[in-house]
């Protein structure tokens, strides 16, 4: 299935190549879920601090479970924070 | 100590200086800066009168903290009755010049009266006087700045002042220091302005030496200079990215308001963003973000200094704009870009610079614009009041005209000085203003983000983020996740962070700090300085004291529960699409929890025996 | 092996905890209008330069002192005034051409960095390591001091 | 190989010190004539107003200094020096024979030509012996008055105040320090001393001094104003002291004509110091330079030379600061610029403020300031390593106090990470 993966902030530099500023298109298998894929980038659950998928959030203890689906944009953030 | 324990009280209208003794009971019971300036403010004007009177006071005033090794504390705030919203106003700043004041020797500055002519205050250490300003009235603050530091001919002397917006008249005239850092909101440089008073020129040379337990407090301020190093967000987050970081993350969440809140999610938001301040111009090849940079005494470094393409036609033939300044903080580019609908890096960064050389809020700004923009939509406003501009979202060339018509105060910038609540009133569409008590909203939409909308709505100073920053639990998971839907919970959660900023605005710190630290980090270094009890919970208590005192000036001024309340746009009209579709804020299920919490009655009043237990 | 401070300016923020530490360990005040070291803000560069004495081998301020005030520290090498014997003259405040021997007025003698002894507290308060205490010959010494004895071509205006 | 060295100031001490750094076996000789170990004029204004013992104004430890570093030391006047012998003549009448021989004999007060001069009541202010004389009349309470304002007046017109005389100033030039400072900067200095209570006279000259009753004098001014002084102090400037080689067929022009090794006309006389001619690095031409900087710098070199290691002096900068009752003033180089050169300046007459920069080309070439004392010194640094100020010439001619910022911009690698 077709997915989208985003990497913002310091994370940008686990973007694969081509695609878009934060954005990269994906195949993957049906039914992966949420943590494996994280795991694919070997981010620390520290960095994956704000994970979301299409832009609501899932918290670590939810992200093993969560399976994704076709157009799912998953959206990772480094903890940051501002005002 | 370490408070100065002495105040400076500068009468304009007799043209005197004198110094005063601190009074130390109420330096106990409320701390420094914010706090205990308020407190002045609140026993010495009459919460009544006209903010632009000369029955106002402005107060500028340093924390215990300020001046000292702890991190980030060189800050100072400006207290005053608001003319933007009549209610107590408190701006604070960074920069260089809030620690100065302290080397000199001051706590605060107590300005009263007004002066029949314009002048600035000098002050050398403990030597303060009044001096003829008429060279300077009229001039930018960054040509006051250049001007006064040339007279004195001395490069460490700090300076804040105000630009020609305050001179205009614009109700939202902020104070601007070391030229680009700014006491912003609710109009404390219109007050200034009031009083004719240009600038407040400082060199201190005497230092800070009271340091009340020296060993605990290197032990407690390196302890929490680890703790700032060590984490994500203070370590690496805001030194590489700043508070612009937070653009895609919010419009990720769907929490970005746009085109005057009409909207949640902004297309171009990724284009104004930390992340392409950073990536070379495809124009010139180099990138916006300059540096980092620090204020007095910080070990976080978040502030922004950026650069302009030369050849951007807002900048062009002007070279004072070409060299590196002040860049976009998240808020000010969400105001200016997301809600104008403007995602041109450029032209929203020499907005930005025009609101610190002349000094204005860029929240304020952007929303009153925003405003015009969708009144001049609605065909409320047409080219005939705006001088033939075509003020659409998004037109970068009409936002950039307007701006300069603000600076001077001519023609439709007059009317945008007014804020967008009397703007929108003017033009008989006030429903179009998004504001709380007269103040705009800042960069998160209530109705994605349940929390930060009770703290808008109930904010002493008017909507405002940095009452209570709740945008820290509900989305960015600081100190932990709270769900941003949900209104359970956020009344004590609003309530939780109201208080604890309240402390750390009224010590000469930073706010940022807590997006690393805990009271109990805060408190030790606080008590190590200072003598008397600053255990954790008597810190809580300081703030929520002072929370309290700032409500009861406001009530007083003749604001009631009436004023806390969000705008009906956002309490009705539902996200349209995005990932908070659907959401409206739910202000009803959360504010009588809110008054029950803080020991108020259902009218929203302190009742008499909370206001015994804070003795107030 | 002496060491001798490095200080690289593209790391510096302007923070002035080594100007705060600096005077609180000379004078035992937070007063950066007493710091041996200072920073110094390029605002059209966006650029922050802490400067400070490099303890030159030619040590023009030691020569030109009339009365034998200051002296080799000879643990750290550094030039240390010595505050008996300093009459305030002004003398080597002229003669330091990189003008890192300043006069006092709170003392009535001259100031500079003296290394702190050997624990320089201007390196240990810097956050962002622009700052360090390090092997002399770890910091491009002899360039440092080539460069700050005859002028590079003028830093173009970057911005 | 012996080294004689006549002068026991700042030139022939450094001097001797260098030697000895370059020759560890050489004989070094120093031969002074005043009764003290060495010491430093610049130091007497310290020792007038109590802050230092007379043992303050020593340039080392006389106790341990000279011994530890196998330096003779003779107290002693020469009478005269024979280069065909190679041979000094003490007044003793002993001799000595030396291979090398550096003349730093420095420089004396010139006195003008006053009727009265000559009265108990007139000293200079040279030597450690007139201090004690100075202070044994100037009582707290007493008229002084003060010939000439130039810098050796200057530097000792705050320890007069402090002993709480009743100053008079009198100087020839139409400002204080016309040769250190210009018009702005000496206008000011005047004014702060006159707010200080002290009478000064610009434009005017002494005519004479007579005797008067209780051990005063009368001094008579051009502009007819007629002063009673316990104390009159002549500093009126020096003139160098090179009488010790007339004869010799050294060749001496305002002082002793050296080159660039500090070398006289005969090739084993070396000068140095107040005495010497020497190359000036503004103009290149060979002047006389009394100041302490100059005087140890060609001290250094000249022994360098003495030794055999060849060492080229480049020029002394004239340069000069000066503290007048807590007022910083300062000059270096060519402070009153050049034909077709530029300057900026900046000018506070209320917070006695000053500064003035000359430029030719895009290099600074002399400047001066008042009451400046933070990094003063770069402004030697900027002149003299001859910094290419490109961008930061047009940003010093808007803006003169960033002299520091300039030489670091310049000089430094500001990082760009």
């Amino acid at each position: 299935m077709k997915i989208a993966i985003e990497f913002y902030a310091s994370l940008m530099k686990y973007l694969p190549p081509g695609g878009k500023r934060f954005r990269r298109d994906l195949k993957v298998d049906d039914g992966l879920q949420l943590q494996p894929l994280i795991d694919q980038y070997n981010i620390s659950a520290e960095e994956a601090h704000i994970v979301l998928v299409n832009g609501h959030f899932v918290a670590l203890e939810n992200r093993a479970d969560r399976v994704l689906v076709e157009n799912d944009v998953v959206s990772i953030w480094p903890p940051v924070a501002g005002g | 100590m370490s408070w100065t324990r002495k105040i400076l009280r500068v009468n304009l209208t007799k043209g005197s200086c004198t110094s005063e003794a601190l009074n130390m009971d109420w330096a106990k019971e409320y701390l420094g800066q914010r706090g205990l300036a308020s407190k002045y403010l609140t026993e010495e004007v009459d919460p009544k009168c006209d903010p632009l009177s000369a029955e106002n006071k402005m107060i500028m005033a340093t924390g215990p903290l300020t001046g000292t090794m702890a991190s980030t504390a060189g800050r100072y705030s400006v207290i005053t009755k608001g003319p933007l919203t009549g209610a107590i106003a408190c701006s604070n700043s960074g920069g260089y010049f809030g620690a100065e004041l302290k080397f000199a020797g001051w706590d605060m500055i107590i300005f009263e009266g007004k002066s029949d002519k314009p002048v600035y205050l000098n002050i050398q250490d403990d030597k303060a006087e009044l001096c003829d300003g008429s060279h300077i009235w009229g001039k930018s603050a960054w040509e006051t700045d250049d001007i006064l530091h040339a007279t004195y001919q001395d490069p460490q002397m700090r300076i804040a002042c105000i630009g020609r917006t305050a001179e205009a008249g614009c109700l939202y005239a902020g104070v601007i220091n070391d030229k680009h850092r700014a006491a912003g909101r609710s109009g404390v440089g219109t007050v200034m302005a009031s009083k004719n008073l240009k600038a407040v020129t400082v060199r201190g040379t005497q230092g800070i030496g009271n340091i009340d337990n020296a060993d605990s407090f290197f032990e407690s301020t390196d302890a929490g200079k680890a703790v700032l190093a060590e984490n994500a967000v203070t370590g690496q987050g805001l030194p590489a990215f700043g508070t612009q970081v937070l653009m895609n993350v919010i419009n990720g969440v769907g929490g970005l308001p746009a085109h005057n809140m009409r909207d949640v999610g902004f297309a171009g938001a990724e284009n104004i963003s930390a992340e392409a301040m950073a990536e070379p111009r495809k124009s010139d090849g180099k990138p916006n973000l300059t540096t980092n940079a620090a204020c007095f005494g910080c070990t976080i470094a978040c502030g922004r200094i950026s650069t302009i393409d030369k050849t951007h036609f807002s900048v062009k033939d002007k070279p004072q704009y070409h060299g590196a300044s002040g860049g976009l903080e998240y808020e000010a580019a969400w105001a200016l870009g997301a809600d104008t609908g403007i995602d041109d890096l450029d032209a929203l960064t020499y907005v930005n610079f025009l609101c610190n050389e002349d000094g204005f809020d860029p929240i304020t700004f952007g929303s009153t614009v925003a405003a015009a923009m969708e009144m001049f939509e609605d065909g409320a406003i047409t080219t005939e009041d705006t001088g033939g501009i075509e003020l659409k979202f998004g037109s970068v060339e009409a936002f950039v005209a307007v701006t300069e018509l603000l600076v001077t105060g001519e023609g439709f910038g007059k009317d945008l000085g007014l804020g967008s609540k009397r703007l929108c009133e003017k033009y008989g569409r006030p429903e179009l203003s998004m504001t709380v008590k007269g103040q705009e909203f800042p960069a998160y939409d209530p109705r994605g983000i349940q929390g930060i909308g009770l703290n808008y709505a109930t904010s002493n100073r008017g909507a405002c983020h940095l009452r209570g920053y709740t945008i820290a639990s509900e989305i960015l998971g600081i100190p932990v996740k709270t769900e941003q839907t949900d209104t359970d919970g956020k009344p004590e959660l609003v309530k939780a962070f109201q208080d604890a900023t309240a402390v750390v605005d009224s010590a000469g710190l930073c706010i940022f700090t807590t997006f690393a630290w805990g009271m109990d980090n805060i408190a030790p270094q606080i008590d190590a300085a200072c003598e008397g009890d600053w255990s954790v919970d008597n810190c809580l208590e300081v703030g929520e004291r002072i929370w309290n005192m700032e409500r009861l000036f406001n009530q007083a001024a003749g604001f009631t529960a009436n004023d806390d309340k969000l705008h009906k746009r956002l309490l009705e009209e539902a996200i349209k699409s995005g990932p908070t579709e659907g959401q409206v804020n739910r202000l009803g299920e959360m504010l009588p929890k809110y008054y029950e919490i803080r020991g108020w009655s259902p009218e929203g009043e302190p009742t008499a025996e909370t206001r015994q237990r804070l003795s107030l | 092996m002496q060491k001798s401070l490095n200080i690289d300016p593209g790391k510096c923020t302007g923070c002035l905890q080594c100007e705060m530490a600096c005077s609180y360990e000379h004078t035992g005040t937070f007063n950066p209008s007493r710091s041996y070291i200072k920073v110094f803000t390029f605002h059209y560069e966006g650029r922050f330069a802490p400067y400070t004495c490099t303890q030159c081998d030619e040590a023009w301020c030691q020569r030109a002192c009339p009365v034998d005030a200051i002296s080799v520290d000879m643990m750290t090498g550094a030039k240390v005034i010595s505050d008996d014997k300093c009459v305030g003259c002004k003398v080597c405040t002229i003669a330091c051409p990189f003008g890192t021997v300043n006069y006092s007025q709170a003392t009535g003698k001259v100031v500079k960095c003296d290394l702190c002894g050997g624990d320089p507290q201007c390196a240990a308060a810097c956050p962002t390591d622009a700052i360090t205490y390090v092997d002399a010959d770890w910091t491009g010494y002899d360039k440092m001091m080539a460069s700050a004895s005859k002028s590079l071509p003028s830093a173009e205006v970057t911005a | 190989m012996q080294h004689i060295i006549i002068g026991a100031g700042p030139a022939g001490v450094v001097a001797a010190e260098t030697l000895r750094k370059a020759d560890p076996e050489a004989n070094i000789t120093i031969i002074g004539d005043e009764p003290e170990p060495p010491y430093s004029r610049m130091a007497i204004p310290y020792y007038l107003i109590n802050n230092i013992e007379e043992s303050g104004s020593y340039l080392r430890d006389p106790k341990t200094h000279y011994s530890d570093q196998n330096i003779e030391l003779v107290q002693q006047t020469v009478d005269k020096v024979d280069v065909t012998a190679k041979q000094v003549t003490l007044a003793d009448g002993s001799s000595r024979s030396y291979d090398m021989l550096l003349i730093a004999t420095g420089s004396r007060p010139i006195s003008p030509p006053i009727p009265g001069l000559d009265l108990p009541q007139v000293s200079s202010c040279w030597t450690l012996a007139d201090a004690r004389a100075i202070i044994e009349r100037a009582q707290s309470g007493s008229n002084v008055v003060l010939i000439g304002a130039g810098f050796i007046g200057c530097i000792i017109l705050e320890a007069l105040v402090r002993r709480g005389v009743n100053l008079s100033v009198v100087e020839m030039g139409n400002r204080m320090v016309p040769r250190m400072l210009d018009e702005n900067a000496g206008g000011l200095l005047k004014r702060w001393c006159v707010d200080k209570g002290i009478d000064v006279h610009t434009s005017c000259s002494v005519d004479a001094i007579s005797a008067a009753d209780n051990d005063q004098v009368d001094v008579s001014l051009s502009d007819g104003s007629k002063l009673s002084a316990a104390l009159v102090i002549s500093a009126t400037g020096v003139k160098p002291n090179t009488e010790l080689l007339d004869g010799t067929g050294i060749e001496i022009d305002q002082g002793i004509k050296v080159n660039r090794r500090m070398q006289t006309s005969n090739a084993d006389v070396y000068a140095a110091g107040d005495v010497a001619q020497g190359i000036d690095f503004s103009t290149g031409n060979y002047e006389v330079q009394a100041i302490q900087p100059t005087a140890t710098d060609h001290g250094r070199i000249a022994a360098l030379n003495m030794a055999g290691q060849g060492s080229e002096h480049q020029g002394t900068l004239n340069m000069n600061v000066l503290d007048t009752l807590g007022l910083v003033s300062c000059s270096f180089g060519l402070w009153m610029g050049v034909d077709g050169g530029e300057q900026a300046e900046l000018y506070n007459a209320d917070e006695f403020q000053y500064i003035n920069l000359q430029f030719e080309g895009d290099h600074l070439i002399g400047a001066s300031s008042v009451g400046k004392t933070q990094h003063i010194g770069v402004l030697r640094g900027l002149i003299e390593s001859k910094v290419h100020l490109g961008d930061w010439k047009a940003r010093l001619m808007k803006d003169p106090t960033l002299t520091m910022d300039a030489y670091i911009a310049c000089t430094q690698e500001l990082g760009y990470s």
